[in-house]
């Protein structure tokens, strides 16, 4: 597999951190998000522009600083990460667009700031996306993780301070107390942090030594949610809901996953795994966080909340389709990443748009809103579709290569897994739907006047309905670079 | 016993040496009253300067100052017959720092009277803790 | 040089030592450790470090004792140690 | 000229120093300008000898042109060439930064305060070129008095903790300089090289072993090692904060630095590390003293003596690192000399930035600073991440290469006393920042809250704490190149 | 506390025996510490240098660097001392005493109030005993004859005990022996505290200096044999000359920094009338 040396990835990264001191320096708002589009649209070209030369099964690779012997910060593009990136990138557009309806619409105060620090966290995660060993995903990872700090916490009261230290308590206590080490003993180990296919350990380290570096590797990126590592995510959800809407439920979230399959994938490689049959463990830890979460979910009345803990059993579900070590199960985790992403950030839209239309927060009180938003709530069932795993919709696709995934790796007790969790999905979702539309009158909480949120709330999720309806159509993009992926 | 009397005789200026450094270093750890303090602050510098003109020390030398005077250049001049003179000056540098010591610390000193009004420790740290 | 007198001037170099740390009175402490300093000054020329003796007989034994009696008129002679 | 380098790197201070005090009484205005020009020559000949010894090798100078171990020599190898860099480089950068703090502080002895600080520098930078055992103690007096000069110079407690430091400063000294003359007395030489080549076939005399941990011990009491740290944090919490921002970060690295001197060049590993069995015993010292430091920079409630504390377990990091024995963790140690004393030096000036707006260093002074001083704040996350370890500032490879010098020599309690410090540093520094950024707090969602104006520091103060906290990245980024081109060169062939 | 520093002491102090016991015997001559370097020194002094005093020439030029920072450490501490002590802002107390020379009768003035400059009133800051009569007629003899021992010191540090710094300490001990017989202010009339805080910088400097100028004549820092195309002899008596110019220098240094010192303890900073 040919090479391409190129500054491209790096620009990528970088253009949203460029645009911060314009962000900065201009008073009027319309400037200042004049220039965020400008940054989303510049990076989604930029990322869209490698796309063919991926597609053709060329990598392209990029070092910035040789930092230690044999391990360098360098980007390298590949179809795994170039899947990633672009999902995130084009999110961020829709997002853009979305959180200025939001945060006008409700006059949030240091709206600049709030600007500045969703760049960064887009370049960390691009960075993550396109990082070519362990200590340039870590290096982009903390990145995150500290930028995203000002966002959660952003509105500066005791409920934002004390979840902003929930989330860094875990996010980074984990990655600097497990994924640190582990780093250094994998580098110890083998002289070299590198992803590559087939791993960098020889197979010859003790199977304990590698059972504790997996555990520690795998909990260690605790943004992806995974049981213990998970009660910072509902906490986070006090954040303004475009900040849940990409954050929480792509970037950072998705970015943890992300992690977990490289480690898989990159650092110990499948076969590796297989041969020590190490799957298994990370397989039953999944099934467990998606089981338990999903029963979760089921309790939670506050809308953001349910769809956390759904977040966490999906995340589970990226996880546990790799973790199976099939060819397809890991095509099926893979493209869950976008296929979710999609019908994910739809729901918190919804959800969002609710709020800045009704001010309303708890399912119990969303009797009958279908009637009052109907095109929001449309869009609601479409991402729930999605994110169950149902036609006409991207989810179902992922859905079914996991399926197929688990018959290939005759895992049968993680089929009932899936399928048991895909009723619970539907169980905590399609009662929102429903009595938002069918309700009698005399329960409904709302009167029966169309009244949706502003414009600049409603485009961005009809798009993005659109999209997870789009993906089950043309799902091939995505399908086509999770297979290079796999290859 | 008796191979011992040999051995301190022969190196009593080393034992003195070690006995004042110890008394001084008491004085600066135990006693309570800062001018004491810097007087065993003292003793302990002399005590390594004793021990190094100790070193310098030669059986059957003379002081290091050439007998011929400024006439002598071209005589010979025997190395037995001069003690060591690289001590002494390392040691008037010692004593030199010594006494510019002394000086910063007793200007500390008197800084902390005109503050707290007494020079006892104990005392001062009393008074601190009571603010 | 004897090396009684030599040995007897060491043990009083011990005495004014420990006389000064001991003496209630601070401005006694200071003229015991002049006269610490001196018999310093005198142990090293025994041992022909003149250079050495020679400063000591002025910094040591001079001077410090004077800035030694000039702290303590500007503070407190009393000590509890 | 270029030959005469390490002359002037010390010559220009000390003689500036001299005009300096003399222009204090004819003219004041004179003395910034003096200052500022001496320590950038002295930036520019460090950096030159630094460039010499990177194609020539090792530098040595004859003083009065006699040879060694007859007269007094300089060398400069790789080590004490990167360690003289940093040197200069912190004094300027801190020197400019802090001439509004000082002229705040000391209206009218502005010019002994710089006369002081030159001769601390020119003391400091001695320390580090000389090759001679006893003008290393005399300079390390040098700095010890123009130190407690600089420091008693604070608040009212000042002069007390600076008396304690005195003789805690002067017991080490004097310990050095026994240490020194046991040397003296097996070998009859003072040259360090010279001792070096003398020492083997003494190996086995007590009075080395006793030379070797005399001169330990002092050195230990001077960079305040654990159980000997007590003087340290009211020392330095009570400074003013000019002088506080240079000894902070230069007096505990420089000691780290005689103590590698001591191990590589006169005393070497071989002996150091093979004939007497202590690293373990000094490791171990060393994670109580990261576990302490860290534990009671917990304790406090006062920013300037939390980072006091902080700078106790740094030293731990250092010790431990160069005891570990192997090439990985003394390559930690000297690259932390370098990463500490400037992340030290950014947080400090963080410190005296604050200090000169909000006339306090306690926690309930810090509130609302993000957003009253966006760029001191902005400087302190990045000193902070680096503290902390996070990549890529400097601090995290550092900590990189210890960690994995414990993991090389099986010493898995270091590196757990690491990674703790690591993450209290994170809880310590975001408690900092949640009160800079929440408190005094909204009442809903911080709307119709007044946000107060922007109240930054003066240019003067910010520009140069700006160009630290980007050195603090650079230096992260070109790690690779400063370890396999100095720090390679800087660690003898004997230790793997 | 007590307990603490003893057993620290008692360990401290067996260690320091255990290794002593190692040493070679006190006055051995084959110790290594008096066959290895001194010898050189010993007999190449008066060949190098043509000082007959070993310790002088080895104070001053092999070691000369040493020597150098040795008298910076002296100023440091002048100036750490000014720096602490002095009390910059110089009010006036409100009452003033003065004390007629001839009576000894004591004048007590209100508000800052002055007496015109006379000789026969002087200033005086507390109501004390004037000085006796004997003792300063004595100090005021004696003090001259120290100061030419003084100088005689530094002068023939070459080839007797003695240089720069005993002779400094002396010049500097005559001035602090005219403050304490007399009173703090007669002794700042001689010597006032600008002249002191600018000599001393002087006095190092012209070591530091003498250096430079080796230096600047091409040869390395502290040659003096560089001198010798300036002073016009032959590079040795160049060495011997250099010598007497640093010594110089730090008697300067060292007599201004004692007076210093003695002027801002013994007043606590506020130049009065002293002890």
């Amino acid at each position: 597999m040919e090479t391409i040396t190129s500054i491209k990835p790096l620009l990528a990264v970088l253009v949203s951190l460029l645009v911060i001191p314009m962000l900065v320096s201009s008073r009027n708002p319309n400037v200042r998000e004049g220039w965020t589009f400008a940054a989303a649209i510049i990076k989604l070209a930029i990322v869209a522009s490698m796309v063919p030369a991926i597609l053709q099964g060329t990598e392209i690779v990029y070092t910035v600083a040789e930092v230690l012997p044999g391990v360098a910060i360098k980007f390298k593009v590949d179809a795994f990460g170039m899947l990633f990136a672009l999902v995130s990138s084009t999110l961020w557009i829709v997002t853009t667009i979305y959180s200025i309806g939001y945060m006008r619409g409700l006059n949030e105060h240091s709206q600049t700031r709030y600007f500045c620090f969703f760049a960064i966290a887009l370049s960390a995660t691009i960075g993550v996306a396109f990082s070519a060993n362990l200590l340039t995903l870590y290096l982009f990872y903390e990145m995150l993780s500290f930028a995203t700090y000002p966002l959660v916490a952003h509105h500066q009261d005791q409920e934002a301070r004390s979840s902003g230290r929930k989330y860094l308590l875990y996010i980074v206590g984990a990655s600097i107390g497990l994924v640190l080490p582990a780093m250094l003993i994998c580098y110890n180990l083998t002289g070299t942090l590198e992803f590559s296919k087939l791993g960098i350990f020889t197979g010859t380290e003790p199977h304990a030594t590698m059972l504790v570096l997996l555990l520690m590797l795998v909990l260690g990126f605790a943004k992806a949610g995974i049981m213990p590592f998970h009660s910072w995510l509902p906490a986070a959800m006090v954040a303004p809901t475009p900040v849940s809407a990409l954050l929480h439920a792509v970037a950072v979230v998705k970015v943890g996953a992300f992690s977990v399959l490289r480690v898989l994938t990159g650092v110990f490689g499948i076969d590796l795994l297989a041969s020590l049959n190490l799957g298994t463990v990370i397989c039953y830890i999944a099934a467990f966080t998606v089981i338990t979460a999903s029963l979760i979910a089921l309790s939670q009345d506050g809308l953001k909340r349910r769809l956390a803990f759904s977040t966490i059993g999906q995340l589970s579900y990226i996880v546990l389709g790799v973790a199976l070590l099939s060819p397809k199960g890991v095509i099926g985790g893979m493209t869950h990443i976008a296929m979710h992403a999609f019908g994910k950030i739809t729901l918190f839209f919804c959800a969002g748009a609710i709020f800045v239309a009704t001010g309303k927060k708890n399912i119990s009180e969303m009797v009958g809103i279908g009637r009052r938003m109907p095109v929001t709530m449309v869009a609601f069932f479409i991402g729930s579709l999605s994110v169950i795993g149902l036609p006409p919709t991207g989810g179902f696709f992922s859905k079914w290569y996991l399926v197929q995934g688990t018959l290939q790796a005759d895992q049968w007790p993680m089929l009932v897994v899936l399928l048991s969790s895909s009723l619970l999905n539907a169980a905590y979702f399609f009662p929102i739907v429903y009595k938002a539309f069918f309700c009698t009158p005399e329960e409904a909480m709302f009167e029966d006047r169309i009244e949706e949120a502003p414009l600049w709330c409603v485009v961005p999720l009809v798009i993005t309905a659109a999209g997870s309806i789009a993906l089950f159509f043309y799902p091939t993009l995505f399908l086509k670079l999770a297979e290079l992926a796999t290859r | 016993m008796a191979e011992l009397i040999p051995t301190i005789i022969a190196k009593y200026n080393y034992w003195i040496y070690i006995t004042l450094m110890m008394i001084g270093l008491y004085a600066m750890i135990a006693k309570n009253n800062l001018v004491k303090k810097i007087v065993g602050m003292n003793i302990f510098q002399t005590a390594i300067i004793l021990f190094y003109v100790s070193i310098g020390v030669k059986k059957g030398a003379t002081i290091p100052i050439s007998a011929g005077g400024h006439g002598a250049v071209h005589e010979a001049v025997h190395a037995a017959d001069y003690l060591n003179p690289l001590p002494h000056v390392l040691m008037l540098t010692a004593i030199v720092v010594g006494v510019a010591t002394l000086g910063v610390a007793l200007a500390l000193a008197l800084r902390i009277y005109s503050r707290y009004n007494t020079l006892e420790e104990d005392e001062i740290l009393a008074q601190i803790r009571k603010k | 040089m004897f090396w009684q007198i030599d040995l007897a001037i060491l043990t009083l170099v011990v005495v004014t030592a420990v006389g000064s740390l001991m003496v209630k009175d601070l401005l006694g402490a200071a003229i015991l450790f002049g006269a610490y300093s001196f018999l310093m000054c005198l142990l090293w020329s025994i041992m022909g470090a003149v250079d050495v003796a020679f400063t000591e007989a002025s910094v040591g034994a001079g001077v410090s004792s004077v800035f030694f009696v000039a702290a303590v008129f500007r503070t407190s002679r009393r000590t509890k140690d | 000229m270029s030959q005469q380098y390490p002359a002037l790197l010390v010559i220009v201070p000390l003689l500036s120093a001299f005009a300096i005090s003399i222009a204090g009484w004819v003219n004041k205005r004179l003395c910034f300008p003096i200052i500022v020009t001496a320590l950038s020559v002295a930036v520019y000949a460090s950096v030159g000898l630094l460039l010499t010894v990177l194609e020539k090798g090792v530098v040595i100078y004859h003083l009065g042109g006699w040879p060694p171990p007859v007269g007094i020599a300089y060398y400069v190898d790789h080590l004490n060439g990167l360690v003289l860099v940093v040197v200069s480089l912190v004094a300027l950068l801190n020197v400019i930064a802090c001439k509004k703090s000082i002229e705040q502080e000391f209206p009218d002895k502005a010019a002994p305060f710089y006369t002081l600080y030159l001769l601390m520098v020119t003391g400091l930078l001695g320390i580090v070129v000389t090759g001679d055992a006893f003008n290393l103690y005399v300079l390390l007096e040098i700095a010890a008095l123009t130190g407690y000069g600089l420091l008693a110079m604070g608040e009212e407690r000042a002069p007390l903790s600076t008396l304690n430091y005195l003789y805690m400063g002067t017991i080490g000294a004097c310990f050095y300089l026994l240490g020194v003359g046991y040397l003296y007395i097996v070998t009859g030489s003072l040259n360090m090289v010279d001792i070096a080549r003398l020492l083997p076939p003494l190996y086995q005399s007590r009075a080395v072993l006793a030379a070797f941990i005399i001169c330990m011990v002092g050195v230990w009491l001077k960079m305040a090692f654990f159980p000997l740290h007590a003087w340290l944090p009211n020392a330095y919490t009570h400074a003013p904060s000019a002088a506080s921002s240079l000894i902070a970060p230069l007096v505990t690295k420089v000691m780290v630095y005689v103590m590698i001197r001591l191990i590589l060049t006169i005393f070497t590993p071989e002996f150091a590390f093979a004939t007497l069995a202590l690293n373990n015993i000094v490791v171990w010292l060393a994670v109580i003293a990261i576990v302490m430091g860290a534990i009671l920079a917990l304790a406090e409630r006062n920013l300037k003596r939390m980072l006091t504390f902080i700078i106790v377990a740094e030293v731990g990091y250092m010790v431990g690192g160069a005891w570990l024995g192997n090439r990985a963790g003394m390559t930690g140690a000297i690259l932390h000399i370098a990463n500490d004393a400037l992340m030290t030096l950014c947080v400090f000036l963080v410190v005296g930035n604050i200090v000169y707006k909000v006339k306090g260093y306690a926690f309930e002074n810090l509130q609302g600073l993000f957003r009253k001083m966006p760029f001191t704040m902005g400087a302190f996350v990045v000193g902070a991440m680096s503290i902390i370890g996070v990549p890529p500032t400097c601090g995290f490879f550092s900590k990189w290469y210890l960690i994995l010098g414990a993991l090389q020599a099986g010493h898995y309690g270091f590196m757990a006393a690491l990674i703790f410090s690591s993450l209290v540093s994170v809880v310590l520094f975001f408690r900092i920042f949640e009160i800079c950024y929440y408190e005094p707090f909204s009442d809903h969602h911080g709307h119709d809250h007044p946000p107060e104006p922007m109240d930054e520091a003066p240019p003067l103060m910010v520009v140069p704490l700006l160009i630290v906290a980007v050195i603090l990245i650079l230096v992260g980024l070109y790690t690779g190149d400063i370890v396999n081109h100095i720090i390679k060169f800087a660690i003898p062939e004997g230790l793997v | 506390m007590k307990i603490i520093g003893l057993i620290i002491t008692i360990i401290t102090g067996a260690f320091l025996v255990y290794a002593a016991a190692d040493f070679p015997a006190w006055s051995d001559p084959n110790s290594p510490a008096s066959t290895y370097l001194s010898p050189y020194f010993i007999e190449n002094s008066m060949k190098d240098t043509s000082v007959p005093n070993f310790v002088t020439s080895l104070l001053a030029d092999y070691r000369g660097f040493d020597t150098m920072f040795e008298t910076t450490v002296i100023f440091t501490a002048g100036l750490v001392c000014f720096i602490l002590l002095r009390i910059s802002g110089r009010k006036e107390p409100e009452t003033s005493h003065y004390r007629h020379v001839l009576t000894g009768v004591t004048v007590t003035l209100k508000e800052g109030r002055k007496i015109p400059a006379s000789e026969d009133f002087e200033r005086i800051d507390d109501l004390w005993t004037p000085p006796d009569l004997i003792i300063k007629t004595g100090c005021r003899l004696m003090i001259p004859f120290i100061q030419l021992f003084a100088l005689y010191v530094i002068a023939h540090g070459h080839s007797s005990p003695g240089g720069g710094f005993q002779g400094g300490v002396i010049l500097g001990a005559s001035i602090i022996l005219l403050a304490i017989s007399h009173d703090l202010r007669t002794a700042l009339e001689r010597m006032r505290e600008k002249v002191v805080a600018i000599l001393c910088p002087v006095g190092v400097a012209i070591y530091a200096g003498t250096g430079t100028l080796c230096l600047l004549l091409g040869l390395n820092f502290l040659d003096y044999s560089a001198l010798a195309s300036v002073l016009h002899v032959d590079p040795i008596a160049a060495r011997s000359h250099g010598i007497l110019m640093v010594e110089i220098g730090v008697g300067i240094a060292v007599m201004t920094t004692m007076i210093w010192i003695y002027n801002n303890i013994s007043s606590a900073g506020k130049y009065n009338q002293g002890l």
